[in-house]
């Protein structure tokens, strides 16, 4: 099974295990992340102002893209994955997706109207719908036994919940099921879905950093010993809170489950 | 007997909901508040006993103007039978509109038995606005005006 | 033009007469001329003889199996283009059929053609043929004439709502998808119209009837023990037009009747032998039905709601309904 | 029309938001993560546009210190979405002239080398034009 | 032909004044059917109405216009005087020539003309009437409450207090209802036991009431008078007659981990139980999804320990058929489930508790003996959030919550922070809210009292999250007006739960052809006139079904439906109104339109064998008009396409006769 895959300028540089140990865990579990061809950068935000076109662009060719190859779309970065699942919903706006395919009448290779046809799907949400989190438990070599990790959603999976529709926003499951089926303990504390700060960390760097240090005291006081995440900012944050837990991306555990990681080492 | 009158006069047949427009109408007499005689109303249980084919009769029958009034949405006194109006009347005004026939000789107005004045403005401008568009040729029956 | 022949049809039928699943026939044989197809009914392997299947057959005969389904005997098979098992469902709805004594076979459509079309461009015509997109006539006095099939298709076909079959107890070839016709265009162009063009219109439009009731009687939906205008008891009797009104009214009362009931399946049109453009009285009111209160389309699900029998309470006013226009 | 009143109409409509479905009561600050670093807080948005206050809210730096991260939108009950107000009033103040509240000249003495790009480009679309 | 008079009154000057009364009376008279037309000062006076009755038996009249008031004034009047002289009350049509006509023209001229026309059109009509006879159906002196709560109780009492029998059907093991549950009411802070057990016995004890318990309605035939009922008796595996409630069985039960739902799940119960001390009937009942011995047949212990012999494992569901004249539904209300609502933490933390558990931990026979203790570690709490609105007022489209305020919850909040402060100085307590509304008799004192005596903090604000952390609470949380967020480390959380109509109402409503609104509450047959009864004849509404209700108001509510119902019963015969519906069978194509508008499920459809004109049979689908049921509002006529379905005394013919005599 191929499925489209769209990366994120952040996994092409300083988050480049999320994107390797996604690919190579893909491969065990029997499916093929086939890049998106000269993909651009989302923009690592979603506009949501309605008179917002040019932003959605760079999405909307990766969606069309995946259409032509008649495939869903793969994402594994939570800021990509919001940008576009959001644009896609967008999309399915008669007006608006009127204005950006005449927009995008202007391209060279131009086919025809985009409506949001595109399945956009996280790379969890396709283990979990598609290849099946029981399926991941079978393949899992190294099960992660003992462990005591805890997962943090942050807010980009998740909201706005209506178009998100991964889980539910306030009490979601699908990162623990995961950790669940890779053998070790799930924890759950209540600031898994509370932001780590995000940009934040740029202009004001403090603020940031008492957000995502709630948010890792939080996961330690419920007895964790390591986060879980898929977004590179979440993780730049929580590293940076000054937590001794260490923060790990979901394909690297993924990949110490299924024995990628060490026969890549 | 018939009056002769330099002025033309519309005929406007008024169907009015026993509960609450037939009331409105009552108490707008009981407050004498004048509107034209060309108003003659004929009283149903509800406005959703109003079949289209009464409308097209009055028409066809010579009649300028049809209005139909009932109680406001929410206070049909059958509940529910102003909602059913309210459907029927808007795809029937529409389809004689799109017809070429003036849209302005239909009218549905939700007067209740409180709104005596409602009752009396709403007829006084109905009258007005049938009259300036003059006789209704268009779904007269020549016959019956013989 | 069609991709199912007679013979697959025929040898379907032979097939479940002889297995006993139905013991008669509803489809189609040749009337008085080429063009001139008729429903008809078979009650034997020998009478299918006569069933013929061309690009004429563009009879619905959901309308028959109200009378059919009611008498003695076993499952009826019927033949169903995609459009007529629309009619189908729809009378299933109002319990006019029973839809337990019926075997519908649902047949792919390529779109049907009329004769008064033809009759239009030729007189005297022998025999027709279709091959691909061409119809080649062959006329007793001006030889063979070739047309393109799109100058023969009714509206109907032209603007297909819907290749899909939406009741069906058995499948010939591939079922297809609802379409995205432009079905309501015409209605639109004359929406926008002034109000006297509109009425100037149907003037000439409707001042031809000639109250022959064709339209009724072929009518999927006009299926009434007795119908309003034949019965003297309903006020409304009215066998033939005496002025211009009745003809309105007649139309108007019509098309309300049908209104939520109407599958758009233009045999009205069809029929008129006056060619009057009927079918756009009925989808004004499909057309206003689906801005007004949604879309809906009739017949699609057996025991829907028609929006004349429904309401929410935040319809639109009647006042607000005429106003969309301006 | 007034400015203000023009400039209310393209928040409104640049937003999608409808401030009079707010029933005023406080949940999206009380869900605020960033609620200490706002001068002025969501719901403030929401009803200091519906009064046309426009003037405080495009001089605040509250316009900067919102996290997107759209609690305030998932918990509303009324619906009224207070995070796309305040990033439409954001819109509209960069769109000015001069606007833009970080320059690409900014960027590089705040981050440090694990700065992930998607920060980088994040503050980029959420500070300037 | 109609052998018609006509009578035009002066009503003094009232319609003399502007109305040539000679001339309309003079000119009616010539029109078809009229046989005999006059004028009188005043047609309503005993001479007035002597003139028609006269006239009635010296002209052999079969019908009569009378040209005076409104029929709203005088119509009764009218048909009185005509029955009175012999003909049918439905053969009087008046003509409105005062109210419609001389009061609103000045013009005497214009308003002759008017009258003239109007007359016209009465006289029209009148040629085409028919003499009616209202329906008669005799009434099931026997009434029918479905749901054992206070509303439920309160009906019962009320109804068998006038004499008439009355059953309840309660769901539940026991009567008692959501007030079973509660600790105090508001606004006086009455224990609610003291005040609901001495009634649930008063239920018990009447003679002229029955008890279902653990009982479903399952099917309803019939209509106003006449309801056929089936109530299915769930089997309880205990022989009602024969359990003394003495609780052996309960004790010495093996399977002792079942939640219990009368706590709320906050403790537990056996397999055998009987919800609580004062339950209605008091007797056992076994959960067969926990009872070993009906599971998998090991056991029997219950059967052993129990000396009156009551057990019965081989019971089975009992169904019966019971007549009724009225039904009465009182089917209440159930606080939403929490599970969408995860910011507050419910599902993380057993500290965060909705307002009723709350309840169940104050009451002194709850799961804490009346102790306020933590459900996680049994600790004494100090610090107490309330958060008033959970899931009420949402947005109309949201998935979570209800669009409409639950009214209950800004009282027992103040009451649970009043009590809670009362029992505990030691505590802090505070309660978020939007608004405080208290429309009620004593309500804002009440609340006033819990501000200002009991030092309770009212914060106008929202909680945005609560985060269990350790063993506080930690409420995040909006001050609106002192524009801060404010963090407090709670010890317990209660949340407000909206409530919502009980789940069984809409199939019960489906049975009943009662209607209900989008929130599944019953709807009335008159938002103001006509509270307490069903659009549905002879069905009425008690207490929360309708909507949400405090404890006085359902009370009352309860009462109102129980004297609709007792005036009812108190008939021997309904008589109906005339002017119903009535299908021309021989027209009806079958096709259920007018069967989908008719909002009192007056229609139904029967196959029906006719005899054709050529000797045959055929069987018809034909709709069939409950005389009963209708009211005649004629909806059902304009939904038939073939014009089967007439109106009675406003048949189409007659309302085109009136057309074309005013288009004349």
């Amino acid at each position: 099974m191929k499925v489209s895959y769209y990366p994120g300028c952040t996994l092409r540089n300083k988050a480049k295990d999320l994107d390797f140990y996604a690919r190579e865990c893909a491969k065990v579990l029997g499916f093929e992340l086939e890049e998106v061809e000269d993909w651009q950068c989302c923009g690592g935000a979603f506009t949501s102002s309605s008179d917002e076109i040019a932003t959605k662009l760079s999405s909307v060719r990766a969606l069309k893209a995946a259409k032509e190859a008649g495939q869903p779309l793969v994402t594994v970065c939570s800021a990509c994955h919001n940008v576009i699942k959001r644009t896609n919903a967008a999309m399915k706006d008669p007006a608006f997706a009127a204005k950006v395919n005449a927009y995008m009448k202007q391209d060279k290779d131009f086919t025809e109207d985009y409506n949001g046809e595109t399945e956009v799907c996280h790379y969890l949400e396709y283990l979990r719908d598609k290849v099946g989190f029981d399926e991941v438990a079978k393949k899992v070599v190294n099960p992660l036994t003992g462990r005591k990790i805890a997962a943090y959603y942050g807010c980009l999976l998740l909201r706005p919940g209506k178009v998100m529709a991964m889980d539910d926003p306030e009490n979601p499951v699908i990162l623990e099921d995961f950790i669940r089926a890779l053998g070790a303990e799930p924890v759950v504390y209540p600031a898994r879905n509370e932001c780590c700060g995000g940009y934040m960390a740029i202009e004001n760097a403090d603020a940031a950093k008492k957000r995502s240090l709630s948010v890792s005291e939080s996961a330690a006081n419920h007895g964790a010993a390591e986060l879980v995440t898929a977004c590179p900012l979440c993780r730049y944050n929580l590293v940076k809170s000054g937590s001794e837990l260490p923060v790990l991306y979901f394909t690297e555990l993924l990949a110490e489950a299924l024995g990628v990681k060490e026969a890549n080492a | 007997m018939s009056v002769t009158n330099e002025e033309y006069r519309p005929l406007i047949v008024a169907f009015c909901c026993n509960w609450c427009s037939y009331a409105g109408a009552d108490l707008a007499g009981n407050n004498r508040l004048a509107y034209p005689a060309d108003v003659k109303i004929i009283r149903v249980p509800c406005s959703c006993r109003v079949n289209p084919a009464f409308i097209l009769r009055a028409f066809q029958r010579g009649a300028d103007g049809v209005i139909i009034c009932g109680c406001h949405p929410g206070d049909c006194h059958y509940t529910s039978g102003n909602y059913y109006t309210r459907r029927r009347m808007a795809l029937l005004f529409s389809m004689l509109d799109y017809l070429g026939i003036e849209k302005e000789r239909t009218r549905v107005e939700w007067v209740s038995a409180a709104e005596g004045a409602k009752f009396a403005a709403t007829m006084n401008d109905f009258c007005k606005t049938v009259a300036a568009l003059g006789e209704n040729k268009r779904l007269e029956d020549l016959r019956c005006k013989k | 033009m069609q991709k199912v022949t007679r013979d697959i049809l025929v040898n379907k039928a032979k097939e479940l007469l002889a297995n006993g699943t139905v013991d008669r026939v509803y489809g189609w044989k040749k009337g008085e001329f080429a063009y001139d197809v008729t429903p008809a009914l078979f009650k034997s392997e020998k009478e299918l003889d006569e069933f013929v299947f061309g690009d004429f057959c563009g009879a619905n005969v959901s309308k028959y199996l109200v009378a059919e389904s009611k008498k003695a005997g076993g499952k009826i098979l019927v033949f169903l283009k995609p459009c007529d098992t629309y009619s189908l469902n729809q009378l299933t709805t109002e319990h006019r059929v029973d839809r337990e004594k019926i075997y519908a076979v649902g047949i792919p459509c390529e779109g049907m053609l009329t004769g008064s079309a033809l009759k239009d461009k030729v007189d005297s015509v022998l025999s027709v043929e279709t091959e691909g997109d061409t119809v080649k006539v062959e006329t007793l006095y001006d030889g063979v004439k070739t047309f393109p099939a799109s100058d023969l298709l009714p509206d109907r076909c032209r603007n297909c709502k819907s290749k899909k079959h939406v009741t069906y107890d058995e499948l010939i070839g591939e079922d297809g998808e609802v379409l995205d016709s432009g079905r309501f265009d015409e209605v639109e162009k004359l929406e926008k119209m002034t109000p006297d063009e509109r009425f100037a219109f149907w003037q000439g439009e409707l001042s031809r009837c000639i109250r022959c009731n064709a339209c009724r009687d072929v009518c999927p939906a006009c299926t009434c023990e007795k119908c309003v205008f034949d019965n003297p008891k309903s006020g409304l009797e009215n066998k033939a037009a005496a002025d211009s009104f009745e003809e309105k009214m007649f139309h108007i009362i019509r098309a309300f009747h049908v209104a939520g009931r109407c599958t758009d399946c233009g045999e009205c049109s069809r029929v008129c032998p006056q060619h009057i453009p009927l079918h756009l009285l009925n989808r004004k009111f499909i057309k206003d039905m689906n801005t007004f209160y949604g879309e809906y389309q009739a017949g699609e699900v057996v025991g829907n709601r028609p929006p004349v029998v429904n309401y929410t309470k935040e319809d639109i006013e009647p006042s607000e309904a005429v106003k969309r226009g301006e | 029309m007034t400015n203000t009143k023009r400039m209310k109409e393209d928040i409104l409509r640049m937003s999608g938001v409808n401030p009079r479905k707010c029933m005023k009561c406080g949940k999206c600050s009380g869900t605020c993560p960033n609620y200490d670093e706002m001068e002025y807080h969501p719901h403030q948005f929401v009803s200091m546009v519906e009064e046309g206050r426009l003037e405080p809210l495009l001089a605040s730096k509250s316009l900067y210190t919102c996290l997107s991260c759209m609690a305030c939108i998932e918990r509303c009950p009324r619906g009224v979405e207070p995070a796309k107000l305040i990033e439409a009033v954001r819109l509209l103040k960069e769109r000015q002239k001069d606007g833009n509240h970080l320059t690409a000249n900014d960027i590089p003495a705040r981050i440090d080398d694990d700065m992930p790009q998607q920060a980088i480009v994040t503050a980029f679309r959420k500070y300037t034009k | 032909m109609q052998r018609i008079g006509v009578f035009v009154c002066h009503c003094g000057t009232n319609i003399a004044g502007t109305v040539n009364v000679e001339a309309v009376s003079d000119a009616l008279r010539k029109e078809p059917g009229v046989v005999f037309s006059t004028n009188y000062q005043y047609m309503c006076s005993q001479a007035g109405q002597d003139i028609i009755k006269n006239a009635i038996a010296e002209y052999k009249l079969t019908g009569i216009v009378v040209c005076s008031c409104s029929p709203r004034m005088h119509e009764a009047t009218f048909r009185k005087t005509a029955a009175s002289a012999g003909i049918n009350p439905y053969m009087v049509e008046i003509a409105n020539i005062r109210e419609q006509c001389s009061w609103v023209h000045k013009d005497t001229l214009t308003g002759t003309e008017k009258a003239i026309i109007l007359g016209r059109a009465a006289i029209a009509k009148v040629n085409l009437n028919a003499p009616l006879t209202p329906g008669q159906t005799p009434v099931t002196k026997r009434a029918l409450v479905i749901g054992g709560g206070i509303a439920g109780i309160q009906t019962a009492l009320d109804i068998a207090d006038a004499g008439f029998p009355v059953d309840i059907v309660e769901k539940k093991p026991t009567i008692g209802g959501k007030m079973a549950q509660l600790d105090k009411t508001f606004p006086t802070l009455d224990c609610a036991a003291c005040i609901l057990t001495p009634k649930m016995v008063d239920v018990a004890q009447n003679e002229k009431i029955r008890i279902f318990s653990y009982s479903e309605v399952t099917e309803v035939h019939g209509f106003v008078g006449n309801f056929d009922v089936t109530i299915k008796k769930k089997a309880r595996y205990v022989r009602e007659d024969i359990c003394t409630g003495c609780g052996a069985c309960t004790e010495k039960c093996p399977q002792k981990k079942i939640p219990n739902e009368f706590n709320l799940g906050m403790d537990t119960r056996r397999a055998i139980y009987i919800p609580f001390a004062q339950a209605v009937p008091k007797v056992a009942t076994i959960d067969p999804d926990h009872c070993n011995m009906l599971k998998n047949g090991k056991c029997g212990v219950c059967s052993k320990v129990c000396t009156a012999g009551a057990i019965d494992y081989n019971a089975k569901d009992e169904f019966l058929t019971e007549k009724y004249g009225a039904i009465v539904v009182a089917t209440g209300f159930n606080p939403i489930p929490m599970d969408k609502f995860d910011e507050f933490a419910y599902s993380q933390s057993k500290d965060v508790i909705t307002s009723l558990e709350f309840e169940r931990l104050m009451n002194a026979a709850g799961p804490t003996g009346g102790k306020l203790l933590r459900p996680s570690d049994g600790e004494h709490p100090h610090t107490l959030v309330f958060v008033q609105c959970v899931g009420s007022r949402c947005e109309a489209c949201a998935e979570k919550g209800k669009e409409y305020c639950s009214k209950i919850c800004c009282m027992y909040t103040a009451k649970h922070a009043m009590l809670t402060r009362d029992k505990y100085p030691d505590t802090e307590v505070y309660v978020f809210y939007i608004d405080v509304r208290t429309p009620g008799k004593n309500f804002d004192e009440f609340y006033r009292r819990a501000v200002e005596e009991y030092g309770v903090h009212y914060i106008k604000g929202m909680v945005g999250k609560v985060s269990p952390e350790g063993n506080k609470l930690k409420v995040q949380a909006s001050d609106l007006i002192e524009n801060r967020q404010i963090h407090i480390d709670a010890d317990l959380v209660v949340l407000a739960a909206a409530i919502e109509p009980d789940k069984s109402a809409r199939p019960l409503a489906t049975m009943l052809t009662a209607s209900m609104d989008t929130n599944d509450f019953f709807t009335e047959a008159h938002p103001k006139l006509r509270p307490v009864e069903s659009p549905t004849a002879g069905v009425f509404l008690s207490g929360a079904c309708q909507g949400p209700k405090d404890i006085p108001e359902t009370v009352a509510q309860a009462g109102a439906a129980a004297s609709k119902v007792i005036g009812l019963l108190c008939k021997d015969q309904l008589t109906g109104n005339p002017c119903v519906a009535h299908p021309d069978e021989m027209m009806c194509s079958g096709c259920s339109n007018c069967e989908k508008v008719c909002p009192y499920g007056a229609i139904t459809y029967v196959d029906k064998e006719f005899r054709m004109p050529d000797r045959t049979t055929k069987v018809r689908r034909v709709a069939q008009v409950n005389e009963a049921v209708c009211q005649g509002c004629g909806c059902c006529t304009v939904a038939c396409m073939s014009g089967a379905m007439d109106l009675k005394g406003f048949k189409n013919e007659q309302i085109f006769a009136e057309v074309d005599a005013i288009c004349r």
